[in-house]
Parts: C-alpha cells; structure tokens; sequence
C-alpha cells in the first residue's frame, strides 16, 4: 500500500499515517517537515514542477519498498504557501521490524531533500521573499543512500 | 524543444516555459545551455554559472554531459530544496 | 518538554504527539510499535516492574535529550493484555534539524528494549501462553548507541 | 533485604516478593545467586543459570559482581523484551 500526494491543503499526520496500522506491520515510522519562523519567517512557499513531482516521490517510495521490504509507504508534499508551524512534508513507513521502517523513513527524507524538484522561499513580515539555498550537508546525506 | 524554467532561473529569465528550436549541432544539455547563455543579456544571468543549475529531461534528473537525443522537454531550476 | 508513561489503556498517537509540534522543532519523527498476530498470537501482555519502569524510561529520555539537543520527546509504553493491532510502544522526539530527530528515536526504541523492565508474554487462541525471549539482535542494537 | 521476582522468574519461584535476611558473606548479586538456589527445589530451578536472569538493585540495572552494600531491593528477572 502508497500513498504519495502533492498537497495544496493543510496536512493532517493522523488521517494520513491511520492506512499504514492495519497493515500488519510490528514496526511504523514517520518524519513530519515543520515550517518554522528562524529569524522573522512567517510563511514558507514550496514551488514545484507538476510534471515531474509525484513520479519521483513514486520511484523514492517504490525503492524504499524494495530495499526495505516495507508493508506499506506514505509520502506527501505540500506546495503553495505553508504559514510556520505547518507542517511541510509527511513520511510514514511500516514494516514487519522497527530497522526497515525507520531506516526506510530516514532514507526518504534524505533522498526528496536532493532529488524531488520542490524550491523553497522564505517570506517574512516585511514582505520581502528570499529563495532558500540548497545545503551541501543535504546532498552529504543523500549521498550515504546510494550504493 | 520545450524549456521550462523553475524558482530563481524562471525569475532570471523573466517566464516559466518556452518552445526552441535548437541548432542541429546542440548534442547535450550543456551545449544547450551554453546556447541559451548566448540568447540575451537575461539569459546570460540566468544561465551562466551551471554549477549553480540542476536539470531534468522529459521529467528525469540528469547532467550537463546527458545528450538529449529526441527528448520533447528539458527543465532548468536551482538545486532543489523541497521537505 | 518531555511525557513519560506507563500505560494501561490504549494508546492515541495523534493525540500523544501532538504537544511536540508546538515547540519550534523544523523536525518531528516517531516510532510505533504495534502488537502482532505472528503465528496465531491473539494478544500480547506486557508485565513491568513499576517502582523501576518510568524511572529507567526518563533516564533515556534524558539522554536523548542531552545527546541530540532535543526540543521536546515522547515515551508511552503500554502494560497489560494489548489486543493485536494495538500499539505497544509510542516514541516522539522533535529537534530542530531531522538528523537528530530521527537518530535519537532510534536511539529511544532500541535502548528500551534492552535496558526498560517489560516482559511480553504472547497469548493464542487456544489459551496457552508463551514468554518472549530476548533476541541477540536487539542487545547488538542497543549496544552500537553506547560510547 | 527484599526480592522480588518477574515473569518466568516469578512463576519458578512461585511468589512475585519476599524479604530474606541474608548471610553476613553474601557480598555481591552473584554470591546471593548462589546462596538462592541452594533453598528449594523451585529456586535451584529458577535460579540455577545466571546466563539467563538480569538483575536491578534499588530499581538500577546491575551485574552478578555488583556488590550489594546496604541495597535494600534485590529484583530478579529473564532478559525484558518490551517494546
């Protein structure tokens, strides 16, 4: 069981994990990504590239399946402008053992960090709008995935 | 070929897509983007310094060095920053 | 801030969670362990030694909290008869980066399987009743988190 | 001092809790082990292979050489396996 989604709308955790329980899973992990106000930001605006976004959640979720033999995945984006506190993006992964799920967990949000085409801008009080730059400490990460 | 443009590289360039017609003699991506530095002022800003730009062919991540052998879209877009 | 509990009743992750988010973390990961039906398991009882339990649970949560600069964490274990398909264990942990949250709710999970006082006992349909044993592979878990 | 007991441990010995006044040379967990298993039947059973039994003295996770020093509760127990 997948469910990988593109959101325009608020995320909800619990609504979103609640499908991965009944699928027999021992184990079930999840990351939440929150919009945080770091010195003065009030909103955080995701653009992507709808043509591209949701196949390459898909594949990041189909590899995590296979190489952590998962039971189930959940992989949800938002886009358009989140207010801080919000959350960002939601990863949950269930599996039969606790290492396939929260390494499985770990990996994909390490990956979509590097390889899904979403850009963040910043917005604050004042209005001004800065894009932010990607961070070679998230590549660093990414990079420890990959055989 | 289709050019669609993301973020900062969009802004740079002043639109988010366009149709070209490339020279027959532009084999790779960054050939093409070495064109398309070449187009106008914008454009030099926008596409000079590759290090800076991540691209896709036809929705898949690729290089510089990636031909684009009858691929119908390419995207162009700063290093992503989604999650 | 930190909730720490033993608990005889079902547990609510949405709920349980649910005071990490307000705390400014950018990062929020977690953990649950759910009660299987492996070969004919109805229901999973979980003895505990309560003068010792929370007391050894704070400890790691206080060490997580040192050790990743945790913003806020979150540790319910369930005792008594847990039906399959009911969590066991909740483990919620938010840091401002999700390096640290996701680490320390490894951390968590791990270090409490070996160090927490439980015993699960596994019930089945035809009344017997059958003491877990320990697995090597969680003592080898928890180990690679001590210095 | 007092002992108590858990899971299969509570079961061999029969009671969950029980005070015992120890012999004045018993110094570590280990040598009251020992001294247990010598009491009855059920407790040579229940006590006889220290490779599976965990010990806690004043609810902190202890070893067979911890010296016992004015503790007041000894806790016996298999291996846990919560989570």
């Amino acid at each position: 069981m997948k469910v990988i989604r593109v959101s325009c709308e608020a995320i909800d955790s619990a609504i979103e994990l609640a499908p991965l329980v009944p699928l027999g899973g021992g184990a079930l992990a999840s990351f939440t990504g929150i919009a945080r106000d770091d010195d003065g930001v009030t909103a955080i605006e995701l653009e992507h590239y709808p043509a591209m976004t949701e196949a390459s959640l898909a594949a990041l979720v189909d590899d995590a399946i296979t190489r952590w033999s998962l039971l189930g995945a959940v992989l949800i984006h938002r886009v358009g402008i989140i207010p801080v506190g919000d959350p960002i993006v939601l990863v949950g992964t269930t599996a039969s053992h606790r290492a396939e799920a929260l390494e499985a967990c770990a990996f994909l949000i390490d990956r979509l960090k590097t390889d899904a085409p979403f850009w963040k801008r910043e917005h604050r009080a004042d209005g001004s709008a800065k894009w932010v730059e990607a961070k070679i400490s998230d590549n660093a990460r990414a990079d420890k995935w990959r055989e | 070929m289709q050019l669609v443009y993301f973020a900062r590289v969009r802004e740079a360039v002043g639109f988010e897509a366009e149709e070209r017609d490339l020279p027959a003699d532009i084999q790779t991506v960054g050939e093409c983007l070495i064109w398309l530095a070449a187009q106008s002022e914008n454009y030099a800003t926008a596409f000079d310094d590759p290090s800076r730009l991540r691209f896709a062919l036809d929705q898949q991540m690729v290089w510089e060095e990636t031909l684009l052998e009858g691929a119908s879209e390419l995207a162009i877009f700063p290093p992503v920053t989604g999650g």
